[in-house]
């Protein structure tokens, strides 16, 4: 275990799993002097031959990476923000999410694709999407969404030894984001949420980024006398429906919270989830604090408005208690 | 009809022209071999015709029938280590690419004995063993895929090689520049292979491109050649001397051939557009009387060299081995319908 | 009134329309002789000023569409097989859904795009996705899914007519199915769910090619003595919540019917709204039918096994009321 | 520095040379009046740069120092009615095209007076009502718009033309070779032009780029001119014969402008690079002796024509033009948070 920012164990994930694997390639756009500082070092290491600087052509490199793999290598491609993904998306949509199956599984497709989403940075809405939920719908790519430094690392390394395509999407701007990470061989097997605060009165599935958001009202909820249990799912695509159920079983309360637009949002879906697997065991609605269905905006006061935030988490928990109290201002 | 490379290029590459010495000759073993592959395509896509007309085939199929000598005269110069990426349009490619005929017809009936268990069908058909990476129902969609095995080949070192088959529709992609780019500035052992047969679907080519395809890959300073495609020995002739650039670490080349589809774009194309036309019988006519394995029958005939013993049986195998897909095909067990959950992850179940 | 096919109400929308206004242009692939009919008989009406075949180049046209819908025209592009739009995707989630916004409303973008979605017919992954899940999370984006010939027109003639993008998605194979179509000017307004059945035991809300199975399953069950309410959308975006819980206020019980992959689906959505706002109605747990989370497999017998059919719909429905009856073979 | 166009253009466009002829000499006035736009950006976004580092703007700024010259060579030869797309660099644009300088300054600072209503910011400027289809944040987002206005433009037969700005970086995205192809089959008044500043963030073009922009162009048979993208009479001109083109209905042209950024690929980029490099110092030292500012004051002086006291005079008003932008968007008032809602359609609230 050492303190590191959530880069460093990004970086640290590459650095390993290249040590270890000399099939393992990356590329993609400026990941030679790093945009992210996730893939710094690597070119000095590891050569050109294994990590270099691509063209600006999503479509052709999410396709390559789709060939690069059916020919024996591991390929990490980084496609810098979310949004560009939408610029690749056909490889990603109709080929990658698909092959094994139309080649009646002759295909294995081990292909990490890092991408930073999400928005909170006056980064407008072209590099702000949280391209999760459109992901998730697709099958066959297995969506990572790692809220810590160790989830990070954990979860990046059994991506690139696995044998299927991962999204591995990192938080934008949350880099300096320091936690404990355990040293060398660490993986996380997916579909295993984590259970970050164990509580008996509501459950609070948060997503990346939301995750310190519903720790952060977990606090402000047991000031108030509530005690919230966490559920940080940690991959999406495999998504670890019986932890979810279970907690729901035992609280009866559930808000899902989410970085994604409402609509069919990874929240819409949790929601069903429970509507179906755990209903008796609800004692209320159950809430979604999601950003609206809209593109995000430049101005900082206009995207905090729509931000999921531990306040709008605590207040929606309190309300669904039924004990009412003010809203502090966010 | 061949434009050479630029004189640029040909310095890059030494090996060009003692390449052309060396494969100009094809022995007469090769070139039966290639009459019988031509044969075993076209009377695979007559049969599929037929099913298809008859109500055999769950799904449609676009059939292959007129650009034989492309796909045989490429697919000759490779070896099963060599990638290839296919079309809409690929039972030839897979054929032609040594994928085994029982298992790809079984595939097109939809049946569990078929090359991809029934779940991928005539647009999909793939034979990862023998290289070839798929037919692809996304117009462009091998471009990329060939561009990433040739990355893997180039990184590999063992001198593998990836051609990227597509059409002159295809051309008008946007991936047909960008793999241009990216393939020649990272010298991949890449061959784009363009069937130019004067349509997409019902859209004359003229109508919709600008300029000549073949310049659009000069643009990038890489050899390119353009054929007759229906004509298997000049097919066979540039492709030998593009694969061996690209064996030799010389980078990409462009192969453009000129050729044509006897067939509709769809089987019962008529009925879909109902009275509506797109191009003129005597075109057709025209271009049947360039049907390229009549072509190369009469050239084999006139050789003086060939029995006639020799074609005849050619002939009776490869209508032996069709009537055997077929009887393969049609035994076979439906598909298992509960697999796709299995299939779609290596790691875990959908 | 008159009994017309689906392909025909469309057809008839288009003809209509782009005689209506000038500034109302259609392209896109084989839209001279249309491979699907819809498009059949414009040009030698319109000439190809106002309709003509495109290049094969999708990521091209979305963008095309906004540029020409920017410069004051009425676009509407034909887009044939839904899982195209994933090549041409980028201008569609980073231009056109959001430009409005990010130019603070500047513009306005009148484009429909027509696509043929879902499976059903053998015509494998690459030519069988349901893509509005996709579609409904982007935000910025009008989802249209005409179940009859008489909602084809109606939706179609209000989606040209908006001053928004609209995806209008035929579903594939369909075309020929007769319906009532309202002769000449009827639109139908975005939002508004039609009720196909009144009922008091149960709610099923359908999309598309879901609707005539809900209304098969409906007979089934009334054969059995279930009383159930049939709901189609229509459109998905903007959707219809309230007739939504309202219903299910009255019956107590909901299943969705989605023929899109389970994850992230409009099923999912729909039921994670129920889940929330008519929860205190609720008498049992919410149930999606929806097609699992795989690409759509060529085999008939395959494609058959994940499809949603009347007997799964009639069967979730006698589960959730607690009476026990032998599934017919599907 | 200028190849012309393929001899086959030229003679499909007898107006060329006449046009050429006819626009050759810019006024005095013309030449101030661009001295003056070139300074505005300067200045504009200098100030950005400051307060960038000052900390008073929300989100990042790419600038466009350096290539003021093709924004503003460009945009002389443009009405308010004709449409141009811009970049993730596209305040210079903005400016160029008639946009406000207080509105587009708000804008970057987020507030409610900002052009864009504080929605977009420093990558989505846009005044519709000048023909200003927006920045981008999509590397190649520009170009397929521009052809769809271009298109409305041709129905529309108004002789309204379009002009899509777009850098080296983006000629490698497919949508470069797509738009060239439409546009030159259906003949749009379109004009290309590419802003060759050698860099696509920290990766030098010819490290990622094959063979020579201009003929990716020439493949199409449309015509090309390369010019010194640092001269702002050459721009004008090549844009000026470019644009009597399109507005003749002789289809589209490319343009590419050779020139350079003095700034980082962002504010803040040493930071963020933390001591990593891309290009050497002496390289912009040699690129800053060719400022396009200093050189169109250098030949104004030279021409003898023009009184010191004028420059110093439009010098003057460019400063304080951009010390009231400023004022204006430190006065405004903060975004409305509640509107995004309201602004996503026009037919009914998100
Ligand atoms: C991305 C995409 N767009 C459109 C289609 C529909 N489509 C199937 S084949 C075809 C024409 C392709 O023409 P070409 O590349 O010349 O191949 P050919 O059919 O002539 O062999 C089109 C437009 C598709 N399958 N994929
Ligand atoms: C589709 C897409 N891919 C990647 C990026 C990230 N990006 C922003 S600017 C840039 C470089 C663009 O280079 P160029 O077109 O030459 O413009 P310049 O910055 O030189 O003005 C890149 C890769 C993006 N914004 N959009
Ligand atoms: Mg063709
Ligand atoms: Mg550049």
């Amino acid at each position: 275990m050492a303190r590191k920012r959530y880069i460093q164990a990004v970086n640290e994930a590459l650095f390993e799993e290249m040590e270890r694997d000399p099939k393992v390639i990356l590329f993609g756009e400026d990941v030679e002097l790093a945009i992210f500082a996730d893939t710094r070092g690597l070119l000095d290491r590891f050569g050109r031959d294994r990590i270099r600087n691509t063209p600006i052509c999503e479509a052709t490199l999410t396709g390559m990476a789709v060939g690069a793999a059916a020919s024996g290598y591991r390929v990490v491609l980084h496609m810098m923000f979310a949004n560009f993904v939408y610029t690749g998306f056909d490889a990603i949509a109709n080929q990658m999410a698909k092959l094994r199956l139309m080649t009646g599984g002759q295909m294995n497709l081990p292909i990490t694709i890092i991408a930073g989403y999400g928005g909170g940075r006056s980064s407008a809405a072209q590099h702000s999407d949280t391209p999760y939920p459109l992901l998730m719908n697709l099958g066959g790519i297995n969506v990572l969404t790692p809220a810590s430094p160790a989830d990070a690392k954990g979860l990046l390394k059994q991506a690139i030894r696995g044998h299927d395509p991962s999204f591995f999407l990192e938080a934008s701007g949350r880099g300096a984001e320091m936690g404990d990470v355990p040293e060398g061989d660490y993986t996380i097997p997916f579909g295993s949420a984590s259970i970050l605060q164990e509580g008996s009165d509501i459950t609070i599935v948060a997503i990346g980024t939301m995750v310190r958001h519903a720790l952060a009202a977990a606090k402000q909820l047991s000031e108030w006398g509530v005690s919230a249990e966490i559920i940080d799912p940690r991959t999406l695509v495999p998504l670890d429906e019986t932890s979810i159920i279970r907690s729901v079983e035992k609280t009866g309360r559930l808000i899902a919270v989410d970085e994604a637009r409402d609509r069919c949002s990874a929240a819409s879906h949790i929601a069903a989830i429970v509507a179906d697997g755990a209903f008796h065991a609800l004692k209320a609605p159950i809430k979604r604090i999601t950003v609206p269905n809209v593109a995000m905006p430049y101005a900082p006061n206009a995207e905090r408005q729509i931000h999921p935030n531990p306040d709008k988490i605590s207040v929606a928990a309190m309300n669904m208690l039924g004990r009412q109290i003010e809203a502090r201002p966010s | 009809m061949t434009t050479g490379a630029p004189k640029s290029t040909t310095e890059r590459t030494p090996t060009r022209n003692s390449a052309i010495e060396r494969n100009f000759a094809l022995t007469d073993e090769q070139l039966l071999e290639m009459y019988g592959k031509m044969l075993l395509i076209r009377g695979m896509e007559e049969r599929l015709g037929a099913d298809r007309a008859a109500g055999n085939l769950p799904g449609g199929v676009h059939l292959y029938i007129g650009q034989e000598a492309v796909a045989v005269g490429v697919c000759a110069n490779l070896e099963d280590q060599d990638w290839i990426t296919s079309t809409h349009r690929g039972h030839g490619h897979f054929l032609a690419k040594g994928g085994d005929p029982n298992a790809m017809m079984a595939e097109i009936w939809g049946k569990k004995t078929g090359i991809c268990r029934g779940m991928g069908g005539s647009m999909h058909v793939a034979d990862v063993s023998k290289g070839m990476l798929g037919a692809n129902g996304i117009v462009g969609g091998g471009l990329a895929i060939a561009a990433g095995a040739a990355f893997g080949a180039k990184l590999e070192k063992k001198g593998r090689v990836a051609v990227a088959f597509f059409g002159d529709g295809a051309a008008n992609q946007g991936v047909f520049m960008e793999t241009l780019n990216i393939s020649t500035v990272w010298g991949l052992p890449l061959i784009f292979l363009c069937e130019n047969n004067l349509y997409g679907e019902f859209t004359p080519s003229r109508t919709v491109t600008a300029g000549n395809l073949v310049d659009r890959a000069k643009a990038f300073g890489i050899p390119c050649t353009v054929v007759d495609g229906n004509d298997v020995e000049e097919v066979w002739k540039a492709t030998a001397v593009a694969v061996e650039r690209a064996r030799a670490g010389a980078g990409p080349t462009y192969v453009e051939a000129k050729t044509y589809r006897f067939r509709g774009h769809m089987e019962a194309e008529r009925e879909l557009l109902a009275g509506g036309k797109y191009r003129e019988q005597e075109e057709i006519d025209e271009w049947r009387k360039r049907d390229p394995i009549d072509l190369l029958k009469r050239r084999l005939e006139a050789s003086g060299r060939i029995k006639v013993q020799t074609l005849k049986e050619i002939e009776r195998r490869a209508a032996y081995r069709v009537a055997q897909a077929a009887a393969f095909a049609e035994a076979g067990e439906p598909a298992d319908p509960d697999l796709s959950a299995d299939l779609m992850f290596a790691d875990h179940k959908a």
